[in-house]
């Protein structure tokens, strides 16, 4: 197994934002987080990262409690995410921002990078190695020395999750990867994302809006309404799902 | 330590506190609609103290028209200041608006002390404010006494302006979310022009009772004030009016007390405010009548 | 094209020297003192902007991490005899009334204590953010002051330190400059420096890339704090008399000037800036004595020079937000793109 | 009766919107449906002047909005419900209310106003004195839509007003927005949920990344293939 989550609850003040999540995740599955606009799903996003820290309830990743801890310790024990409005680091270059990811693994300290020790020098090779690597394998390689923040929209969503590969995780969550695209781009989108996951031996989860997206690339999937999972199940079925219909796909 | 010092100090903390108060109250006002700490603040008390001396002592203006015309003269400098110092920078970073008003804080000091030379000049006693009153076998200043009561009273009107009237509704509705206040058709720019206005009125008022408590002007005199009022404000939770008047209280308690208790930290005086914003920062970091504000991912 | 750049910088550096070597023979004192106090202002705008450039940490507590590393660099360089001249009040504790130890180590030491203080002040202060931040590092430069005013066994209370022995010279003070240009430059495009942009630029997005931003933020405070006790030493050094009223937040705000004028973010424009500002404070000290404009003569107006500066400051910020870098260094390959520089064989240079 | 001609905005490096045409006809409902970030809000906003645009025209019965403030645009006649429904927390009910009618002189009329927003949402009434803070996603859905009537809007404006909210709240609100265009307010509708949208409008607009790609009548875009396939989430 490589995510569980049990019972995960999330609340502020008196409002409940997940209640009672049990997610589970195997190895090299893509799963779908659905639900309308504040359903919760980027809150669950945020308790599984360390974001926030669960009010009840526990996250496993690969059979260890992660509930509570940092989010860069998250980060370094192999979880990567992406946002739902792109946080890019906006006065860097687009090469800069993936060395950022790559750093987790590296571990620099201040004296170690001034000095320039060798330990230091193999690592920063390395790494600009691996983050040319992951730019060409997402088409942003002859972009390396641009502002990301100059990137058109569709380039930038590809960039954060560049840069998340780098942390070289074994589980990505993308946060509606797919917004702000057109269709056509959504579907480059889902097959980029499939390619990846297969490049990287990854594990995937997501949240997404886009209904065709999902429903395509997912294996199964969850959905949230009210911080409640009303539905779980493979795409057909929860296609077919009458409560689904109702919370989700509007009202007649 | 006998009931007579002991109350004798009272007064004096009283006095002291709703002075912090009445500039605290600016700050919190400003920081709730512009999200900035205004650093001209102290130096605008400052003026208040200088423009009703200058009023007094080369105009020749009875005092008291004098007062309410210095008040006026701060209040539209306080406005002209927001335009000037402020307003260009609205959608800048934060810490752009920040280094503005710093700026301007040097800028009126330096100004000051050109204008007005460096050296301290000290306030014509107004007999109304100088009398010592006895009560029993405490002694104080009547000025002392005003104080608070003029305090509560400002307090009072200005709660009544803020909760009762529709420009207090419109400051209300400005600082919690400008865009939607925008939306109702609301001026945004005069809204908080007011805001600037009526901070810098009570800083005046501030600054002149501040002037027949310790009747020295000089330049600088806003400074330390002005530092401590805005620690007051934090400390209630910054943005709310009572808040910034609680306070204000707590600090001048709390500074006169430890002065006349422990004598020996009368040297670290100017270091309690910090050390208990500190504190209060750590602890309760939307301060003791603020509300917990969550982080959006 | 690396190794034209090196030759450059190197003949940059040997030419600056030379310039260096030339004023301290020719040149009268106060110009050197100028000169000098430009270097100490590098090495205290670099020290700021460390935190405030590279890391968006809005401190303003650079005032009392001086005074930390003046004091002590100055009690431990002291004879034992102007020591007993100094604490006439009450005398210096006898453990440091007879240690002298030689200026480098002095230095040395003055950076490690406001180091130390840099690292107690920021774990509790870096939990907060922006102007809460500002305030209260603010608060920690004004305790910091309270305390050397008020531990009269210690530091002489308020009347301060008098004839500390002139150990900034010339070239200690821009040697000292120039190491810390070089760690600024080879710090910020390290690794490390990037993780300090990370933090800069998005605090949530550094974390979930696995940036510790907690540890990163002390971690550029205490550093920094170190380059500021080393600035504030050897201006001790420099004026050769320190007291706690020297190191007010006046002080903290040359220094912000600085750095806002040379652009937050920028090793260059710091450094340009420094010299600019310095020079130009020297210049204008005309303001603060009596005018005489053929009509109109005025009685000095002690304080306009520094009215002058905090409307330059204004004007800058509301001006021209970035200051005169931005967060851009001034680079070889900038020049040549500039057509002052020849152009290289091979392509884009980096 | 609004008429939006080649719109484009820059936000930082991104084009949000490139060259957006539209119309609103008095007394329709018209929806402008399209995934999250495809510049819906972007739309709205610029039409009220929150946002500067950087190339096209607004034009509001014959009369250009360029560059106007957003109090005189109000004023005007045109007003935004906006995303996340933005009451003001720390005010009561009937602040809020007022607030809506800030610039407004004719007491008598605003009376009347409030009195009709309290026929159409009763909930509000009873809530009179509580802070808006206080309510429920709906009620403040309403206290939204509320506020906004209190401008006294020709045209009214409103941005996800489904948002989160429960399909029961969602039902009950569009048939308030059916209820307010039938009093003779034209509506200028922003949806993601694109089937409720589409069956209460007259008129649709695609928006795909800042630019509009299909336009028609409500329910024919409702029977589109791409639409199907697209927002409602049908596998065909």
């Amino acid at each position: 197994m490589m995510l569980e989550t049990k019972g995960a609850t999330m609340r502020f003040g008196g409002l409940t934002a997940v209640s009672e999540l049990n997610l589970c995740v195997e190895h090299g599955e893509i799963v779908g987080l659905i639900g309308p606009n504040g359903a919760g799903k980027t809150t669950a996003f945020n308790m599984i990262t360390g974001v926030y820290e669960p009010t009840e309830g526990k996250v496993i990743f690969t059979g260890k409690d992660i509930t509570g801890k940092k989010a860069h310790s998250i980060t370094e024990a192999g979880i990567a995410r992406t946002f739902q409005n792109i946080r890019l680091f906006s006065t860097m270059s687009v090469l800069e921002n993936v060395l950022v990811g790559c750093a987790v693994r590296e571990k620099p300290t201040w004296f170690n990078s001034v000095v320039r020790t060798p330990a230091y020098r193999k690592h920063d090779r390395e790494s600009h190695k691996f983050a040319m690597e992951l730019l060409s394998e997402t088409g942003l390689a002859e972009l390396a020395g641009e502002r990301a923040t100059s990137l058109p929209y569709g380039k930038q969503r590809r960039l954060e999750i560049s840069r998340a590969l780098a942390s070289r995780p074994k589980l990505l969550l993308l946060d509606e990867p797919a917004a702000g695209m057109n269709p056509q781009e959504s579907i480059e989108l889902m097959e980029f994302i499939r390619r990846v996951r297969d490049r990287f031996d990854l594990t995937i989860l997501l949240i997404e809006h886009h209904m065709q997206v999902v429903m395509g690339i997912c294996s199964r999937m969850y959905v949230l309404d009210y911080g409640v999972t009303i539905a779980h199940g493979t795409p057909d079925e929860i296609r077919r799902d009458p409560k689904v219909i109702e919370a989700y796909l509007g009202v007649e | 330590m006998d009931l007579a010092t002991f109350l004798q100090q009272l007064a004096n903390a009283a006095s002291l506190g709703s002075l912090y108060s009445l500039i605290a109250i600016g700050y919190t006002m400003v920081y709730g609609i512009l999200r900035l700490i205004n650093f001209a603040h102290g130096d605008i008390f400052m003026l208040g103290a200088y423009f009703a001396f200058y009023l007094i002592a080369s105009v020749a203006l009875p005092w008291w028209v004098a007062f309410l015309v210095a008040i006026a003269i701060t209040s539209l400098f306080g406005i002209a200041l927001e335009r000037i110092a402020y307003r260009p920078l609205r959608d800048s970073p934060r810490i752009s608006l920040m280094i503005s008003a710093i700026g301007a804080s040097f800028l009126i000091e330096n100004l000051g002390v050109v204008i007005f030379g460096g050296r301290p000049k000290s306030f014509a006693s107004i007999p109304l404010f100088d009398t010592v009153v006895r009560m029993g076998s405490v002694q104080v200043l009547s000025v002392s006494l005003f104080i608070p009561v003029i305090t509560i009273l400002l307090l009072v009107v200005l709660l009544f302006v803020v909760n009762r009237t529709k420009t207090g509704m419109a400051m209300r509705a400005v600082s919690t979310d400008v865009e939607a206040a925008r939306l109702m058709a609301i001026d945004v720019n005069k809204v908080i022009s007011y805001t600037f206005g009526i901070g810098s009125a009570l800083a005046a008022i501030g600054g002149i009772l501040w002037t027949m408590k310790y009747p020295q002007l000089n330049p600088l005199m806003g400074i330390m004030p002005g530092l401590k009022c805005f620690i007051a404000a934090v400390i209630g939770g910054i943005g709310n009016i009572s808040g910034a008047v609680l306070g204000g209280f707590l600090l001048g308690f709390i500074e006169i007390m430890v002065a006349a208790f422990l004598p020996a930290l009368t040297g670290y005086r100017d270091a309690f405010s910090f050390i208990l914003l500190i504190l209060v920062l750590l602890l309760k970091p939307s301060g003791l009548l603020g509300k917990k504000q969550t982080v959006k991912v | 094209m690396k190794t034209r750049n090196t030759v450059l910088t190197g003949l940059a550096i040997a030419i600056f020297a030379l310039v260096l070597w030339l004023a301290d023979k020719n040149l009268g004192g106060y110009a050197m003192r100028i000169l000098n106090l430009s270097a100490i202002y590098v090495v205290l705008s670099l020290s700021l902007n460390l935190v405030n450039g590279f890391t968006g940490l809005f401190s303003l507590g650079c005032a009392g991490f001086m005074a930390v590393g003046a004091y002590v660099s100055a009690l431990l360089t002291m004879s034992p005899e102007v020591k007993e001249m100094n604490f006439f009040l009450e005398p210096l504790a006898p453990w440091l009334a007879r240690l002298t130890l030689p200026f480098a180590l002095a230095l040395v030491a003055g950076g490690f204590c406001a180091a130390l203080a840099g690292l107690v002040v920021g774990i509790p202060v870096l939990r907060l953010k922006d102007d809460y931040l500002a305030i209260a590092t603010l608060g920690f430069s004004e305790i910091i002051r309270v305390v050397i005013t008020n531990l009269q066994g210690l530091t002489n209370g308020a009347q301060g330190l008098k004839n500390i022995p002139k150990f900034s010279t010339t070239w200690t003070v821009w040697g000292v400059a120039a190491l810390v240009v070089a760690f600024m430059a080879l710090l910020t495009r390290s690794s490390y420096g990037r993780q300090l942009k990370a933090v800069r630029d998005d605090e949530i997005a550094a974390e979930a890339m696995g940036v510790n931003v907690f540890r990163v933020k002390v971690t550029s405070f205490t550093i920094s704090s170190f380059l500021a006790g080393v600035g504030g030493a050897l201006l001790g050094h420099m004026i050769t008399t320190i007291d706690p009223k020297m190191f007010s937040f006046m002080l903290t705000f040359n220094i912000l000037l600085i750095v806002v004028l040379g652009g937050n973010g920028s090793i260059t424009g710091s450094v340009i800036a420094s010299i600019l500002v310095t020079v130009l404070m020297e210049a204008l000290r005309f303001l603060d004595e009596p005018l005489n404009l053929f009509f109109f003569k005025t009685n000095g107006l002690p304080g306009l020079r520094m009215v002058v500066f905090s409307a330059m400051l204004m004007a800058v910020v509301i001006l021209r937000q970035r200051g005169l870098m931005g967060d851009q260094e001034l680079t070889w390959s900038g020049f040549e793109k500039a057509g002052l520089l020849p152009r290289s064989k091979k392509g884009a240079s980096k | 009766m609004l008429k939006i001609e080649n719109l484009s905005v820059h936000y930082g490096g991104i084009h949000a919107l490139q060259g957006v045409s539209l119309e609103v006809p008095e007394g329709k409902i018209v929806t402008l449906i399209g995934a999250n970030g495809a510049g819906k809000s972007t739309t709205l906003k610029a039409i009220i002047g929150l946002i500067k645009t950087s190339g096209g025209s607004v034009s509001w019965n014959g009369k250009s909005l360029a560059g106007m403030p957003t109090k005189d645009i109000v004023e005007s006649g045109i007003v935004l419900v906006p995303e996340g429904r933005r009451v003001f927390a720390n005010l009561s009910v009937d602040e809020n209310l007022s607030l809506g009618a800030y610039a407004r002189k004719d007491k008598s009329a605003v009376e009347a106003d409030r009195a009709r927003v309290f026929k159409l949402f009763p909930r509000l009434d009873d809530r009179k004195k509580q802070k808006a803070g206080t309510l429920s996603g709906g009620e403040q859905q309403m206290l939204a839509v509320g506020r906004a009537i209190m401008t006294r809007p020709k045209l009214l404006m409103m941005d996800e007003p489904s948002l989160g909210l429960a399909p029961l709240v969602v039902k009950m609100i569009f048939d308030i927005i059916k209820e307010i265009n039938a009093e003779g307010t034209t509506i200028l509708l922003v949806e993601q949920n694109a089937k409720a949208a589409l069956m209460a409008a007259h008129f649709g607009y695609v928006l795909e990344t800042g630019r509009i790609t299909l336009e028609g009548e409500g329910r024919q875009l409702l029977a589109d293939d791409r639409v199907r396939k697209a927002y409602l989430g049908e596998a065909l």
